[in-house]
């Protein structure tokens, strides 16, 4: 091993010790990612992991990109991961059996022999030289030093890249974006459907839902002259995803019919 | 210490992510656990950078980057699309391919 | 002048004219693909005319830069045995138009493509005998497996799509192979002086004796399997079971001839000395065609089958006069080749007019035609007996040559074959006497004889194989330079007689 | 050799006659047959020509040849379709168009009710070309051409009515077992090729000295096997019988008079080289001797007439064949007696035929009987036709044959004696069975059915056969007067020193008589004494059955090669579809079989293809790691 390649020489101090407490926090936070129920326990984890490597960046000698890394990638990767997350239901837990038989041994067995097999490569590899260290390149400053090459040598792949970005956006969007299936119904469409529809109960548009004057929220009916709710007065997606609140503490108790009108 | 030790952390974080890939139905899993396989990736890039004294590993890992930004961009997309038609995010149930 | 250029590019324009035609006005389209087929062999007689027969060097050479990067070349040149093989296609060309009018009807796509496939293909025929350069040649021969795809695959009957695909799939394995000899070549050539496909410049090559055989055997099989010899014999009469008459014709007598035409062109020019090596195995398997497809002719209730199985048995023959390496057997082969395409022609269309009519292939389903049909009838028994090589038609001058030639230098093999005569009169006049003797069976009763259309479609076929086999003389003058060229090549000499002192 | 322009006409007169009639077809129905019988006749008159320009040349100088054109030259196979006329050849071409215009003549009448009869008289003028190719060809491969032409022509008319299966599959057997002798008639020309370099009579005549005798007789039997195949000669005899499904005049010329002669021609003609080759000259001897004695023993059971004479025909060609086989003295007789056979086998025929006529198509001569009073031409004409074969002096056949079984007691040693014997055994023989059909048709009781009405035939049929009749007297004398055809042909054969005679002629011919009288007696008292039964008793010694069903030839020939034939037909169609194409099938199913094994790993499941795409990674590693040490 003393042979070996890839002698970069002993770093400093500190850094060792960055990497031996962070290295394994890391390993374990990966692995974590895998064995936990909970797809945003999975992303706080892959959130740790990022950190954890934008600061060996940083302690590499890569400041530019470790910022980066915090910032578009903990930062908006992430949260958008996050927001997804939200969206498809932040709550749902997955199932960690396995429903494809057979997969879960293949996976293992292939992923030891993968990592078994490229860590003994590593061992063996030599690029024939020592290691130079990052100072050097670094002399001008970092972000210079990246500049310097982005905007000459790869100025050609930075512009495709550029190009990839807009045309992903515009991708996300077209995919995103809700189809139509009918012709959206016009207001003259809307008010003739009023009239014309069953019954004239409509005509002059739905209750608006609340209970006046106590309760004014979307998801409460409203309620009837009677005091009974009012089910057509609540949104119909909002019924289906059962998030209709009970209106039936604000009804009116008794009406009090026995009142007799002043003469 | 010995920059090699980066590599090696890696290679591991790069197959846990690759098995994360195979044993997570989670279709959102499944992408975190690919980006994790190219932030590996780029943990290597760096670590070469360092070894080699110039900057041009970086400025992969920067592109490599950018890229993984699109592409979560456009696989969350689809994610979302997917799971407005089958309200479910798990990648077996998207298994049309067959037929 | 580009005479060869111009026979190609002749039915190519023809069906680009068939292409522009509307689809509704089938007449039309028929009639502009018969003027084609009548103008392209019209073009080839008056090339044919200006052959001097007794210079064995490629005529009518062109030579045009194709592909420079890989040194390949469109060249095209022709010898006594392609101009041969040449009239023979083009001759066959529009009878097979005029003879199969209404069978490109009930296809599964138009008329007018069927037309176009059929002059597709003919300008393939034309440039398959006429490149010289061999990676033009592999490329025609290739692509010439297209429109027969299509024309069995769209138009024939039964398990045509069975028969296509089996077509197709059996000979683009012997093309692949083929293909890799012809790799193997080129890399070759490279490294000694320069990369090429010329064909006179592979020909001169330097290789192992290894090699040679291996090379050889690539081109060998491909050719086997196109000018089907046993036991590689087993797509086509599946492929003449279920194409149309017209399509088989082309198929076995023009096609299939690309396969004993290569043998002599690729195997024997290229390698020489892997020739000598497989000529017992070949010979051997040779003899086996000739008695076999003979018997399975006799084996087989389907009048199609059983033309494919004479055919097989013909093949052999052929194959056989090719590696006699005497002139008389290298001479018989090629006339065999241009008289087999007229005797199987008149037989397959002869034999799909009576399967048209009668709405069976099924031989004991006829019966009786002598009465009810006579001329159909005399025409079949005609094709017949040509087929079975009698004295005064065609087939017998080339049969006999190739059995002579062959028994010169090899007496058991040529007396094995002998036997096969004994079968074809059996192949033969087993199906003339169920189909046409006998009394009229049930539902033979109201066929109709042929008509005008078909009397001229048959005539030419008729007339040629009588022709020739009274005066052969001015096909064999074309041929016998060219084939004692090759065996001159090769080192070989024709035996002296041996006064019986072996 | 002189040259001659004219030859061509004699084949090319009838090879017309046959063009036009069947090109013309129904247009020329009216007139086809005189057209045919016109063409036939000027072409007899051409060979009159022909014969008086050749008497009056000497010796040397009469063969005449004529070449046409350049037929097939490769190499040096070199063959020009070329006509040869010699002193052989005219007698063959005399009897072919003479007979055969008398057979034109007799036909005219004779196929006058058939629809098709223009159809017939194009066959017929086909046939009279074909032989004469035949016979004026001037090698061996333009003799195969005739050969095969009249193979042809004779598969054409025993099948002309072939809307008759029977009559039809008697053609097929006779063209494919023609085609056996073919066979060894290529062989021939293929081994005379590859050892002289030359197929044409001269050349190989020429050659033939310094040839190996091996390679001579082995030419020599394959010649025999050509001759034993066109002249219905053993072992290749069955298919002569069944051929009598022709029209009776197509027996009486091709099946009597000259096709099934040709044989006998081959062998005469190639005379140098049997010569030479004294093992095939024995086997063409024994061939001779076992066909005469077949054909006998079979003729004394058969009860359909034609059959009869058919057998008849079979065993005077064993005895032509004989003669031929015993080598230069015996080849002028067996010209003699294939002349003078062609006579009265012919009017006999034809007799038959003309008693069939009058009998509406009866053929058995059990139904026959007492015909002499109402055909007395016809029993005059066929009476002397059974005196001549029977070789009764002065009749024809008592010069020919007995020519021959003298020369068969010359050849000396136990040989001699055999084959005399047998030659003498197979005239009784002969007078047996002629005498027997003599009997039961002409003489006795009548034993026809009621409606048959028996009359004489047509004066266009009956003077063919008188002229026949005339023939059938006079020919032996005027051939064998002062050694006239012996003479004629001696310039074609080598000259031979004079046996020691075995026996004096006187004996041999006074045996002879002997034992014709002793058959013609036994016919007598068995056939004339008795009544015959109209139907042929069954309650028969084994060897009548035997000789009833042609001495078990027929199912020798199923036993042997048309039944193992087709067993291996029917296995071999089934080995190509079960075992070639299966290997075939095969592989496309074991293609797909794989195929369809593999398509389980195509799961749809993303994530099954993503631990194909680690596991094809760790592959790679692996290599990567085994191949960088």
């Amino acid at each position: 091993m003393n042979e070996l390649a890839l002698q970069v020489g002993q770093t400093a101090a500190p850094e060792a010790m960055l990497f031996w407490i962070l290295a394994p926090l890391t390993l374990a936070a990966a692995l974590g990612m895998l064995l936990v129920k909970k797809a945003v326990h999975s992303a706080i984890l892959m959130a740790f992991v990022m950190v954890a490597l934008a600061i060996f960046y940083i302690a590499q000698g890569a400041p530019f990109l470790g910022i980066v890394q915090i910032v578009v990638y903990t930062g908006a990767v992430m949260m958008l991961f996050l927001f997804i997350l939200m969206l498809v239901g932040v709550d749902s837990s997955d199932s960690l059996t396995e429903t494809i038989r057979g997969l879960r041994p293949i996976a293992i067995t292939a992923a030891v022999g993968f990592g078994g097999l490229l860590v003994s490569l590593l061992g063996r590899a030599s690029i024939g030289r020592g290691a130079v260290g990052i100072e050097a390149a670094n002399s001008e400053g970092n972000v210079e030093g990246i500049a310097q090459l982005l905007f000459s040598t790869f100025v050609w792949p930075f512009e495709v890249v550029s190009a990839l970005l807009i045309t992903a956006a515009l991708g996300a969007m077209v995919l995103a974006h809700h189809h139509r299936i009918q012709e959206r119904p016009t207001q003259r469409q809307l008010s003739i459907d009023r009239f014309r529809g069953d019954s004239l109960a409509t005509a002059a548009g739905l209750p608006a839902p609340g209970v006046f004057a106590r309760h004014n929220a979307v998801d409460v009916p409203a309620l009837l002259p009677d005091g009974s709710p009012a089910p057509a007065s609540v949104n119909a997606s909002l019924k289906a995803r059962g998030d209709v609140l009970d209106s039936s503490h604000f009804e009116l108790g008794t009406v009090d019919t026995s009142v007799e009108e002043e003469k | 210490m010995n920059a090699a030790n980066y590599l090696y952390l890696s290679a591991m974080l790069f197959t846990i992510g690759a098995v994360g890939v195979v044993v997570r139905r989670n279709a959102i899993v499944v992408f975190m656990c690919i980006e994790l396989m190219l932030n590996a990736a780029n943990l290597s890039f760096v670590t070469f950078s360092r070894i080699n004294g110039d900057l041009n590993g970086q400025v992969v890992a920067f592109f490599t980057m950018v890229v993984a930004a699109c592409e979560v961009v456009v696989g969350l997309a689809i994610i979302v699309t997917i799971y407005r038609s089958r309200r479910s995010a798990s990648v077996d149930d998207a298994s049309l391919l067959k037929r | 002048m580009t005479w060869l250029t111009l026979l190609m590019a002749l039915p190519l324009a023809g069906s680009l004219a068939v292409a522009a035609l509307p689809k509704t006005n089938e007449k039309l389209v028929k009639q502009t693909a018969l003027a084609t087929t009548l103008i392209v062999m019209a073009a080839t007689i008056a090339m044919a005319l200006g052959f001097q027969r007794d210079n064995v060097e490629l005529q009518f050479v062109e030579k045009y830069s194709w592909i420079p990067f890989f040194g390949i070349n469109y060249a095209l040149g022709i010898d006594g045995l392609a101009l041969v093989l040449i009239l023979m296609s083009t001759i066959l060309a529009p009878v097979v138009v005029l003879a199969g009018w209404n069978e490109s009807h009930g296809g599964r796509w138009s008329v007018k493509t069927f037309y176009i496939l059929i002059l597709v293909l003919e300008t393939m025929m034309i440039g398959v005998f006429a490149a010289t350069d061999v990676f033009l040649f592999y490329v025609i021969f290739e692509a010439m497996l297209i429109p027969v795809y299509f024309l069995i695959g769209g138009y024939g009957t039964g398990e045509r799509s069975a028969a296509a695909v089996k077509f197709l799939i059996y000979s683009l394995f012997g093309g692949l192979l083929m293909l890799a000899s012809i790799i193997a070549l080129y890399v070759m050539s490279g490294a000694q002086g320069g990369h090429t496909f010329d064909l006179a410049a592979l020909s001169s090559l330097e290789m192992s004796s290894t090699t040679q055989d291996l090379l050889f055997l690539g081109f060998f099989i491909a050719f086997a399997i196109k000018a089907p010899l046993w036991p590689l014999h087993t797509w086509l009469p599946d492929a003449a079971e279920s194409a149309t008459p017209g399509t088989s014709v082309l198929l076995l007598g023009v096609l299939d001839k690309v396969g004993t035409f290569g043998m002599i062109r690729y195997c024997l020019t290229l390698f020489p000395e892997a020739s000598k090596t497989f000529t017992p195995m070949i010979l051997v398997l040779a003899v086996i065609s000739i008695i076999y497809g003979a018997i399975l002719a006799i084996g087989q209730r389907d009048l199609k089958r059983l033309i494919a199985f004479t055919s097989i048995s013909h093949f052999g023959f052929i194959t056989m006069g090719i590696f006699a390496m005497t002139s008389q057997g290298h001479s018989g082969a090629t006339l065999y080749m241009f008289n087999h395409a007229f005797s199987t022609a008149a037989l397959f269309l002869v034999g799909g007019w009576m399967i048209s009519r009668r709405g069976s292939s099924t031989i004991a389903d006829f019966g009786g035609l002598q009465r009810i049909t006579p001329v159909m009838a005399w025409m079949f028994f005609l094709a017949g007996m040509s087929s079975l090589a009698l004295p005064g038609l065609s087939s017998f001058v080339s049969e006999f040559l190739v059995l002579v030639g062959t028994f010169t230098r090899y007496p058991a093999h040529a007396v094995i074959a002998t036997c096969g005569i004994v079968l074809a009169a059996l192949y033969i006049l087993i199906p003339v006497q169920k189909a046409l003797h006998g009394p009229t069976t049930p539902g033979n009763e109201n066929l109709s004889d042929l008509n005008l259309r078909e009397k001229i479609a048959i005539a030419p076929v008729i007339a040629i194989i009588v022709v020739l086999g009274f005066y052969p003389s001015p096909l064999l003058k074309v041929i016998n330079p060219a084939a004692s060229h090759v065996i001159a090549q090769l080192g070989f000499n024709d035996p002296v007689p041996t006064n019986g002192s072996k | 050799m002189m040259s001659s322009h004219s030859l061509v006409y004699l084949i090319a007169l009838p090879l017309a006659g046959a063009a036009i009639l069947l090109l013309a077809g129904r247009r020329s129905d009216k007139w086809g047959h005189l057209l045919a019988t016109g063409l036939s006749a000027s072409s007899f008159f051409l060979g009159l020509y022909q014969l008086s320009l050749m008497l009056s040349r000497s010796n040397e100088q009469r063969p005449v040849g004529q070449k046409l054109f350049e037929w097939i030259s490769v190499g040096t196979f070199n063959i020009d379709a070329g006509l040869m006329l010699d002193q052989l050849s005219i007698c063959f071409v005399l009897l072919i168009t003479g007979v055969g215009t008398l057979i034109h003549i007799y036909s005219i009448s004779y196929m006058s009710h058939d629809p098709d009869r223009r159809r017939f008289f194009a066959f017929l003028n086909l046939f009279i070309a074909a032989m004469l190719l035949l016979v004026l060809g001037d090698s061996y491969l333009n003799l195969y051409v005739g050969w095969e032409g009249v193979g042809l022509a004779s598969y054409l008319l025993i099948g002309f009515w072939n809307q008759k299966l029977a009559y039809a599959t008697a053609s097929k057997k006779a063209f494919v077992m023609n085609r056996i002798g073919d066979m060894g008639l290529s062989f021939a020309i293929m081994i005379a090729f590859a050892t002289m370099g030359t197929v044409s009579f001269t050349g190989v005549k020429a050659a033939a000295e310094h040839t190996s005798t091996a390679a001579l007789t082995a030419i020599g039997i394959m010649l025999l096997l050509a001759a034993t195949g066109k002249s219905a000669q053993f072992p290749l005899q069955a298919w002569l019988g069944d051929a009598m499904a022709g029209p009776t005049p197509v027996s009486a010329l091709i099946h009597a008079a000259t096709m099934v002669t040709a044989g006998v021609y081959l062998i005469t003609r190639s005379n140098f080289i049997f010569d030479a080759a004294p093992t095939a000259q024995l086997l063409v001897v024994i061939v001779g001797a076992i066909t005469l004695m077949f054909g006998a023993l079979i003729g004394t059971a058969k009860d359909d007439i034609k059959k009869a004479l058919a057998a008849s025909t079979m065993s005077q060609i064993g005895y032509m064949i004989l003669g031929a086989g015993l080598g230069p003295v015996g080849y002028a007789f067996a010209i003699m007696h294939l002349l003078t056979h062609g006579f009265f086998k012919a009017g006999m025929f034809l007799g038959a035929g003309s008693v069939i006529h009058g009998m509406n198509d009866e053929v058995n001569i059990r139904k026959y009987g007492a015909l002499r009073k109402f055909m007395p031409i016809t029993f005059a004409t066929f009476g002397f036709g059974y005196l001549a074969i029977l070789g009764v002096p002065p009749f024809a056949g008592f010069y020919s044959k007995d020519m021959i079984i003298e020369t068969a007691f010359n050849s000396g040693g136990i040989k001699g004696i055999i084959l005399g014997s047998v030659t003498l055994l197979g005239a009784g023989i002969t007078a047996f069975y002629m005498t027997r059909v003599m009997i039961l048709t002409f003489t006795g009781t009548s034993r026809w059915d009621e409606e048959v009405h028996p009359y004489e035939s047509p004066w266009l049929m009956w003077l063919p056969m008188a002229i026949l009749a005339v023939g059938s007297v006079t020919s032996g004398y005027l051939l064998s007067h002062g050694n006239a055809l012996v003479n004629w042909l001696s310039p074609l054969f080598e000259s031979h020193g004079e046996h020691d005679e075995f026996l004096p002629p006187m004996v041999v011919s006074g045996l002879a008589l002997a034992m014709v009288a002793i058959g013609v007696a036994i016919a007598f008292l068995k056939y004339s004494r008795s009544d015959v039964d109209a139907v042929a008793p069954s309650d028969v010694s084994i060897f009548t059955t035997i000789a009833r069903q042609d001495l078990m030839q027929d199912r020798f020939n199923e036993a042997v090669f048309m039944r193992p034939g087709q067993l291996l037909t029917s296995v071999l169609v089934k080995t190509d579809e079960a075992i070639i194409d299966g290997a075939v099938r095969g592989v496309g199913r074991a293609a797909m079989g794989t195929g369809a094994t593999l398509r389980g790993v195509q799961s749809g499941f993303v994530r099954s293809y993503a631990a194909l795409i680690l596991i094809g990674a760790v592959a790679l590693i692996a290599a990567i790691w085994v191949v960088v040490q």
